[in-house]
């Protein structure tokens, strides 16, 4: 496994440029036919066929799920802890634990926990922040955020190879394809 | 100085530049407090009148103050913002040498005396470390029985306003008294030579046996002085009416207790007068509602303007004061006696035959009164009436008049303007009193006094006739000095002082000891020597009399012996008087408040509700409905009276009860120089009150001027609207049927309706209190008295106008108007409403912090230090019994007002919610008391301010959880009931409802 | 397009969000740590007095019982700060002339008193009362530590609310025999919990968790 | 009128797209350029420094009013006993009312896969967090002693207290920070990839920086659109019941109370369509005038305005029901008290303003039955204007008339606001419009990348859509 290593040195990935996501979606096909199964697609806007045509498993909702029970037993737990066994106090006549009363803090922080988990979660999960990109470094690049599609095959991808894999994608039809450089 | 040159006019130019300098020296906030504290300087007061003459009264009110409070807050916001520095340094100051006897952190209890309206109150005086804080009622006197009114509650604040007078003024400029000590003694050498030639005494009439011992040893080296007295608020009625019908003076006090039917003529004897709190706890032990009661007494009230004796009165009838006599003339022939009388409209004739009915029925044990302000032959009709009824030596008794004075204060007093205009005055000593502001219109005293060659006024604060006098000297309080006084009914009591005068003062015996030539002879040895001939005792036996006397705070054996009087032969009341003219009449009265003047700049009572018009800051021309809407006036348009000349602007204030073509207008308002807070407050209604007719004059011309002035009160709505919340019924239909007498309509009368909560278990102590609607005069006492034991600020009128008065009791007055009856049959209920600390309380669900909590002994806890300030408790409370500081209302600054506060009691400050609390403080103390004796606490043992203070004993407060507790008692009535308790609220403050015992003959018309 | 940030930034940027809620906490933890600090508590701080009084020295060294000098603290909610009148009835005999009592002469001769700072100040919203507290078996030293060893008196307790209600809350573990309250050698190992509870309950403590006990 | 896009693939001036939610003719790149060009590259319009140095004209008053507050004591304002509260509260679940539009739109209509709400969520959610920040402002203010109201959170302290639970103002500081929060969040995250798109597109290296940072180097890659879409919709699910429940919670300060008035079952549901009711009148007032200004009706097209004119029907009539059932409990209860409440707010000393309110709330909203109604702008902004207005009165006939006349007589009283308080309701205006302002001139006021789905491409319309 030295080629990676090799090629590691001279580039990061090959880049391919499309005008629409029908293109991509093809080249993808035409990718994985040429055996590349690590490929990554940029797009202007979400895409399930894509990120399905690529494979992609996703468990944030698992997470969510736990961020919100965690946040009910914080809530209820707080508050059943302070009204009952810290300094239990005689409040209107009410008993201790007024359970009717505490459950809107405790849905609240439910959701609150819950929401947290989600945003943090996928920003964790996509590796996000990463302001920098080897792909940034590709001029073309900046349209992926405007109308363009892009299909990257990484210097990480078993059967990469710079040349090969820049021939292979300028036959899925791609506008253009480039290397992007290692930082 | 020229006798031609006024002190008036020559303001004291030193004491201004000093002021002027040290205003100029200070800056931001300090400027403002510098200001206040100046402002409390006589000199002050001029520097205003040279610099703004306009706006000298309006320059440092009530309402500034509040003003000068609220820059402060943002000082106090500051501190809090800097909530997690540390805690100042501060410094703990003992004594050099402890004085005797004084535990320190532990109040001590004095007995004393307060004197008004020429009667003493017996009083127990709480000091804390040397400081007068309060002031109780002495169970030992008979005046008192352990109550009080709430003047003499409000004294406390008069022993610290920070406007009485700090020095001896000579010609308005700070001076010594021995610098006037040593002109008096000069004058008094040359007067002395001349026998006391033009030499006057005016005194103010107190009730003092010693004071009146030195007045008649002037004789001795001024055989020719003359000593008179003027009190704007005399008997010279009561005087004139008890020589009409006995050919003598008597002094004339009731046993309401054993009277079952009481005729009241113009007479408030429950609401003022001497004795007033003593009958007021008889009157109420005469009609005690509760289940099985036997009977109860009948009350008829006749009276021109809505009294609290009116306001209790089973039946009242509304009557021009001019109209008094011929009802009481026609009582008089019902009862068969030879006397002449009108004819009366249909309903007081009803009245006038039941009223004597009734009395006829009860021989020996009816009582006919005749009030202060009645006229001389009202009084006489009233004594005949007992007479010939047997009531006499019953249900009243006779004795010598506490004062053996030549003549009637009126008389006494023009005959002193007579002398002056006649020259015969050189020296005139004036010893307490104000006759500059409060003289009859006519006389134009301070026109008089002015060309008094030499003149002295001892008083406590630089008044209108300090203003106008050579020499003013600083009178001290009664709390400050040794002294003796009368009760109305003779009783002496010794007059001990609370605390040194604080601005060095002067009481009278002092001056007068030093008129005779005694020297700098003090109060106390005056006293001695006096009692001790008195009581004919010496050496140990003396001591010993004197420490019980001073002890017990009533001197045994004292009270006035009975006299027998008999009806003049010759007693003959001729043709009944004209009726009334068309025209209004005028009724003069005391106020509740300033009384004749005196505590105009006493903020307590200035911020207390006045009796039945819930009116604060202010007097008023209280006038009937149908009058008002005859003449097209609301509350608040400023209307001009006229009358032989003189002229008085005065606001009207809508009464009903009020005897229709009959307007009332209470003294003791329009202070020209009263101090900071009262001076310009209200209207004077002495520029109306001759000698001649002190109390009401008829023909009286009204004029509106169109102008309006803005009258505060404290109860803006004045019915229940049907909601059973004062609840009333007849004793009868309470005697047939004592549970349902008293149902609502609708509602519960349930103390506990279901509940889903479980509700908390009060083993132990569970306080409540009880009120009984029954017995609540409306007095008022209570909620000063809480104001002196919590630390109450006032507010201002301005506050009080945006419904932001602090009171923690207050007292609701509802008018019912029974169905199809004219104004003037209006009934009246008091309701005194304290927090309610109900078991569900609705207030402490809503806090956010738990700053308002339940004690396991069921107090709703109100913690001011962790209180942030969301009123969401105040919205929630269906009592509305909470105050908040919506300023830093509390006085941070004035220093001898600190002297005032109730140290076991935290001082709010700006934001924080307060309430009613049961006067927690005293239930720890009782229980930390009862803990160190290991014992039990008793049942009586605590007792809030407001029960202490209650004449007629309606607050009860104690453990409900004991059944033998009062308090429990009063909980099993049958008309016994929870305030809107189908709430839920579950309220520990509960009520007896008010019970009626209407005349059977009256009623339903 | 070119590159707007350096690789670094991509570390940089994921502590940076880290950072932000973990400094939040920390604000949170130091304001709560300051607030029971010595600077907010003053506990263990010696505070300088006019005049330099040893309770080392008149306690531990001369034995004298804290009634002494606090006489009212049996009976009253206040303990007492002994009258110059006090500290003469000795000092006019000894150490007569000693530079440091100048003041205490000086404050007998001319009856204005001394001016001490204050160790114990509790806010005047909180409302304490020694004499109860003293009745019921709570000794001095438990809330004011060994006084005998202060050259000058400094707090050994917070007198927080929550040190307050600690004892409250257990008031079993501070009683000790009424004989040994003014004691300052007492041990409080010298009864074990059966025995304290016992004595508790004779000397019937109710210490009362009510705000109203403290707050008024 | 609109203006064409630069580029090249753009169609003639598509016209104001009728019933369709974007008009024909744009293409992915279209949409992308017109949208960043407003904040990238055309020239500030004038009328947006008049607007602004006005907004913060208003800001200054809002600081003044705070400082005197702060400085004098809660006193300065009208509020009384038995007036505890006073314009504050109302202002505060005004604001907080107007906020749930936002979410709504961006929340609710995305679960029901609304395409139309596509092109005015950004702004919606934009106005919900300036609402909420105005909103804030009263609570942590109205109380006596501000320097103290982190007394309501709980936290470690030398006192050993927790906040009190059971009280509805602590919920309210519970789900208005969660509300406030998970706004921003779901705002922020649907900011992501425009974010991306403004730094690729700014010139100069600052703003690309500054676009970059936010954008967290967001660059499209598929695995992190699934994620993204992932967290997008669970956000949307979540904040749905949350905005539900918050104003629930403000409701229950009232209807957890005992006064007659607020003591009401009906309230939750009553407060929470008044709340979208309001919520929506103010989308329109501000949508209508900003798609004039910016020549935005290719994307905002009347089929938006009319949709949301049928909302605020809608909602108008569960009002309406509301306050019917008010009265109806009032009078069949046959509770003296809750009797005299709707006595009092008719002909009590409010009167005008309870009947205002039906007039503005009830009566003016049954206009939208018309289709011609409806369809015209100028129409529904007016309308739009009204409801607000009544909405705040509703507030205030249930915050002030029921407080000045409950149980005892004795203690009625009126309340009267002061000019802090105008002050500070008119500052917090200031606080909403220059927040506003800012946003609309640096971030894109329109959702690009979902824009972007409803882009019928070449090939036909594959891509699923957020």
């Amino acid at each position: 496994m030295s080629a990676p290593h090799r090629h590691a040195h001279r580039c990061f990935g090959v880049l391919a440029q499309y005008t629409s996501g029908a293109e991509l979606l093809a080249a993808i096909e035409h990718g994985q036919r040429h055996g590349y199964t690590n490929m990554e697609a940029y797009t202007p806007l979400p895409m399930h066929e894509v990120s399905h045509a690529l494979g992609h498993e996703n468990d944030l909702p698992k997470y969510v799920l736990a961020g919100g029970l965690l946040g009910a037993t914080v809530g209820f737990g707080m508050q059943y802890y302070a009204a009952v066994i810290h300094y239990p106090l005689n409040v209107g006549g009410r008993p201790l634990n007024s359970w009717p009363s505490f459950i809107p803090i405790t849905f609240e922080l439910t959701i609150l926990f819950a929401s947290l988990t989600a945003v943090l979660g996928m920003l964790a999960l996509n590796g996000l922040p990463r302001p920098h990109h080897p792909v940034f470094s590709v001029p073309e690049f900046e349209q992926a955020s405007r109308d363009r599609f892009f299909l990257l095959v990484p210097h990480y991808d078993p059967r990469f190879d710079a040349d090969e894999s820049a021939r292979v994608l300028r036959a899925s039809g791609a506008l253009s394809v480039s290397e992007v450089p290692h930082p | 100085m020229t006798n031609a040159e006024s002190p008036r006019t020559a303001p004291d130019l030193r004491a201004i530049d000093a002021i002027r300098a040290e205003l100029s020296s200070a800056r931001g906030d300090d400027f403002w407090h510098r200001l206040e504290e100046l402002s409390a300087r006589p000199a002050f007061q001029d520097w205003l009148q040279q610099e703004f003459p306009s706006q000298a009264p309006r320059f440092v009110p009530a309402l500034e103050r509040r003003e000068f409070l609220r820059l402060m807050g943002a000082s106090l916001g500051v501190v809090g913002l800097a909530a997690c520095t540390r805690q100042p340094d501060e410094r703990i100051v003992p004594f050099a040498r402890a004085p005797e006897y004084v535990v320190p952190g532990q109040p001590r209890y004095f007995a004393s005396a307060l004197t008004l309206g020429g009667a003493a109150l017996g009083v127990l005086v709480e000091s804390h470390m040397g400081r007068p804080t309060k002031i109780e009622g002495n169970p030992d006197h008979p005046a008192s029985l352990g109550a009080t009114d709430a003047l003499a509650q409000a004294a406390i604040l008069s022993l610290y306003d920070p406007d009485r007078s700090h020095s001896c003024l000579r010609a308005g400029q700070i001076d010594t008294w021995s610098a006037f000590t040593g002109e008096l003694s000069g004058r008094l050498e040359r007067l002395a030579a001349l026998q006391g030639q033009g030499l006057s005494i005016l005194h103010a009439g107190e009730s003092s046996p010693t004071l009146a011992d030195q007045l008649a040893r002037l004789s001795t080296r001024f055989p020719r002085a003359r000593v008179h007295r003027w009190t704007p608020v005399h008997r010279d009625q009561e005087r004139a009416g008890a020589e009409l019908a006995f050919g003598r003076d008597v002094g004339t006090h009731y046993h309401l207790d054993r009277a079952e039917v009481v005729l009241a003529l113009e007479a408030d004897l429950l609401g003022s007068g001497p004795g007033a709190v003593r009958y007021a706890r008889d009157f109420a032990h005469g009609r005690l509602g509760r289940a099985g009661a036997a009977g109860m007494n009948r009350l008829y009230a006749v009276e021109s303007t809505l009294s609290l004796t009116g306001a209790m009165a089973d039946e009242r009838l509304a009557l021009r004061p001019s109209e008094v006599e011929g009802f009481a003339r026609r009582v008089a022939r019902e009862l068969g006696l030879a006397v002449e009388a009108p004819a009366l409209d249909a309903f007081a004739e009803r009245f006038a035959v039941a009223a004597a009915r009734a009395l006829d029925a009860r021989r020996g044990a009816g009582l006919v009164v005749a009030g202060r302000e009645a006229d001389p032959a009202v009084h006489a009709l009233a004594h005949t009436i007992n007479y010939e009824l047997g009531n006499t030596g019953a249900t009243l008794e006779h004795t010598d008049p506490l004062d053996d004075l030549a003549r009637p204060a009126a008389a006494d007093l023009r005959a002193l303007v007579e002398d002056v205009r006649a020259r015969r005055v050189d020296t005139l000593l004036v010893l307490g009193g104000n006759p500059a502001y409060d003289a009859p219109a006519e006389l134009d005293f301070a026109g008089a006094l002015a060309s008094v060659p030499f003149r002295v006024h001892l008083s406590a604060q630089v008044d209108e006739t300090s203003a106008l006098c050579h020499w003013h000297v600083p009178e001290a309080h009664a709390l400050e000095s040794w002294g003796d006084a009368r009760a109305h009914d003779g009783t002496v009591t010794i007059v001990q002082p609370l605390i040194a005068p604080l601005f060095g003062g002067k009481s009278a015996l002092e001056l007068l000891a030093f008129v005779l030539g005694e020297g700098e002879k003090s109060a106390y040895e005056t006293l001695r020597e006096r009692w001790r001939a008195k009581s004919g005792l010496a050496g140990a036996d003396f001591e010993r009399f004197w420490r019980e006397a001073l002890h017990d705070g009533v001197v045994a054996g004292t009270g006035a012996p009975g006299v027998e009087v008999h009806l003049r032969s010759s007693l003959d009341f001729g043709a009944s008087p004209a009726t009334a003219t068309g025209g209004l009449e005028l009724a003069l009265r005391p106020d509740a408040s300033t009384f004749d003047g005196r505590f105009a700049n006493n903020a307590w009572l200035q911020e207390l509700p006045r009796p039945i018009t819930r009116l604060v800051w202010d007097n008023a021309l209280l006038i009937g409905p149908r009058t008002a809407r005859e003449r097209e006036l609301e509350n608040g348009d400023v209307v001009e009276l006229a009358h032989e000349g003189r002229h008085l602007r005065a606001p009207v204030w809508v009464v009903p009860g009020q005897a229709e073509g009959t307007l009332t207008l209470h003294l003791g308002y329009g202070r020209r120089r009263a101090g900071a807070l009262g001076t310009g407050v209200g209207c004077d209604a002495y520029a109306l009150r001759t000698g001649e007719r002190p109390w009401f004059v008829t023909g009286v011309e009204l004029v509106r001027t169109g102008e309006r002035h803005e009258l505060v009160t404290v109860q803006k709505h004045p019915s229940q609207e049907h909601r059973s919340l004062a609840r009333v019924a007849t004793f009868d239909r309470f005697r047939a049927d004592p549970l349902g007498a008293t149902r609502p309509e609708h509602g519960t009368s349930e103390l506990a309706p279901p509940s889903l909560y479980p509700g908390f278990p009060y083993e132990g102590h569970a306080w409540g209190m009880v009120i009984d609607l029954n017995a609540c005069i409306g007095c008022n006492a209570c909620m000063i008295a809480c104001q002196a034991e919590n630390n109450i600020p006032v507010v201002g009128k301005g506050q009080v106008a945006n419904g932001r008065e602090m009171h923690w009791i207050r007292i609701d007055r509802y008018y019912e108007e029974p169905a199809g009856t004219v104004d003037e049959r209006v009934t009246v209920v008091h309701q005194p409403v304290p927090c309610m600390h109900c078991e569900n309380a609705p207030c402490e669900v809503v806090c956010p912090v738990g700053a308002t909590v339940h004690s396991s002994e069921g107090l709703n806890e109100m913690v001011y230090n962790r209180c942030v300030g969301t009123r969401y408790c105040s919205n929630n409370c269906p009592y509305k019994v909470r105050r908040f500081n919506f300023f830093p209302y509390a006085d941070f600054e004035t220093e001898s007002l600190k002297l005032q506060r109730n140290p076991d009691v935290t001082v709010r400050s700006r934001g924080v919610m307060e309430k009613c609390t049961y006067c927690v403080q005293r239930i720890n103390q009782a229980r930390i008391q009862a803990q160190k004796e290991e014992r039990p606490l008793r049942d009586g043992e605590i007792v809030s301010a407001c029960q202490a203070v209650c004449p007629t004993q309606a607050i009860v407060f104690g453990d409900v959880n004991d059944e033998a507790s009062a308090v429990a008692r009063l909980r099993k009535e049958p008309h016994h009931y929870g305030l809107l308790a189908e709430l839920g609220t579950r309220p520990r403050t509960t009520y007896l409802a008010k019970l009626r015992n209407p005349d059977a003959e009256l009623s339903g018309t | 397009m070119a590159q707007i940030f350096h690789p670094s930034f991509n570390t940089l940027s994921k502590v940076s969000i880290f950072g932000a809620v973990f400094f939040l906490g920390a604000a949170v933890w130091g304001w709560d740590m300051l607030l029971r600090s010595p600077y907010n508590t003053q506990v263990d701080v010696a505070r300088e007095q006019p005049v330099p009084f040893s309770h080392k020295h008149h306690v531990a060294g001369l034995g004298i019982d804290c009634r002494f000098c606090h006489s009212s603290v049996e009976d009253s909610s206040f303990a007492g700060i002994p009258p110059t009148k006090t500290c003469m009835g000795c000092h006019s005999m000894v150490w007569k002339d000693a530079a440091m009592l100048a003041p205490v002469r000086e404050s007998f001769q001319s009856d204005r008193p001394i001016p001490w700072t204050r160790v114990h100040d509790l806010p005047d919203f909180a409302y304490f009362d020694h004499s109860i507290h003293v009745k019921k078996g709570i000794g001095c030293t438990t809330c004011h530590g060994q006084v005998d060893e202060m050259p000058l008196t400094w707090r050994t307790a917070t007198l927080n609310m929550d040190w307050c209600l600690d004892c409250h809350r257990d008031p079993a573990a501070n009683v000790r025999p009424r004989a040994r309250v003014f004691d300052v050698h007492w041990d409080a190992r010298g009864l074990d919990d059966a025995e304290r509870a016992a004595l508790a309950a004779s000397y019937d403590v109710k210490s009362r968790l009510d705000c109203s006990t403290c707050h008024r | 009128m609109s203006h064409a896009p630069q580029a090249p693939q753009a169609p003639q001036t598509p016209g104001p797209g009728g019933d369709k939610v974007i008009a024909p003719g744009h293409t992915l790149a279209t949409v992308s350029d017109k949208i960043t060009k407003i904040v990238l590259t055309r020239a500030t319009p004038r009328g947006w420094y008049l607007g602004f140095a006005g907004s913060f004209l208003l800001v200054m008053v809002l600081m003044v009013s705070i400082g005197k507050l702060l400085v004098s004591g809660i006193g300065v304002w009208g509020v009384n006993v038995p007036v505890g509260w006073g314009l504050a509260i109302i202002n505060m679940v005004w604001w907080i009312g107007i906020g749930h539009a936002g979410t709504l739109i961006s929340a609710i209509l995305l679960l029901f896969r609304q395409e139309w709400r596509t092109s005015i969520n950004r702004f919606a959610e934009a106005m919900t967090l300036f609402a909420v920040a105005c909103a804030v402002v009263f609570p942590s203010l109205h109380v006596g002693r501000p320097w103290l109201a982190y007394w309501l959170l709980p936290y470690p302290n030398t006192m050993s207290l927790f906040p009190q639970f059971r009280s509805p103002l602590e919920w309210d500081v519970f789900a208005i920070s969660t509300y406030g929060t998970v706004s921003a969040l779901f705002w922020y995250v649907g900011l992501i990839p425009d974010l991306a798109a403004l730094r690729d597109r700014a010139k100069s290296k600052p703003w690309k920086i500054a676009y970059g940072i936010l954008a967290m180097g967001w660059r499209g890659a598929a695995r992190h659109w699934e994620r993204y879409e992932t967290a997008y919709l669970l956000l949307a699910g979540l904040a749905t019941p949350l905005v539900i429940s918050v104003h629930t919670v403000v409701s229950f300060d009232f209807a957890v109370g005992n006064v007659p008035g607020w003591h009401a079952t009906i309230f939750p549901p009553y407060f929470v369509a008044g709340a979208i009711y309001s919520g929506f009148a103010m989308v329109l007032t501000l949508a209508i005038p900003l798609r004039k200004i910016y020549g935005l009706q290719d994307f905002i097209t009347l089929r938006h305005l009319q949709n949301m004119a049928k909302i605020v029907l809608a909602t108008g009539l569960i009002v309406a029901y509301g306050y019917a059932m008010e009265a109806f409990f009032a009078w069949y209860s046959a509770n003296p008290y809750e009797e005299s409440m709707l006595v009092n707010r008719m002909t009590g000393p409010y009167w005008w303003a309870y009947w205002t309110l039906l007039l503005c709330n009830v009566l003016t909203p049954q206009l939208l039955w018309s289709k011609k109604i409806r369809s015209s702008v100028v129409a529904l902004f007016v309308i739009a204007l009204v409801v607000n207005v009544g909405m705040w009165l509703e507030r205030f006939v249930i915050v002030v008339t029921s407080l000045s006349r409950d149980f005892l007589p004795s203690s009625w009283d009126t309340y009267t606001p002061t000019r802090w308080d105008w002050g500070l309701y008119i500052g917090t205006f200031g606080l909403f419009l220059s927040l506003l302002f800012l946003f609309i001139r640096f971030l894109p006021m329109i959702s690009i990348f979902e824009m972007r789905t409803l882009v019928p491409t070449e090939g036909g319309d594959e891509e699923g859509h957020g």
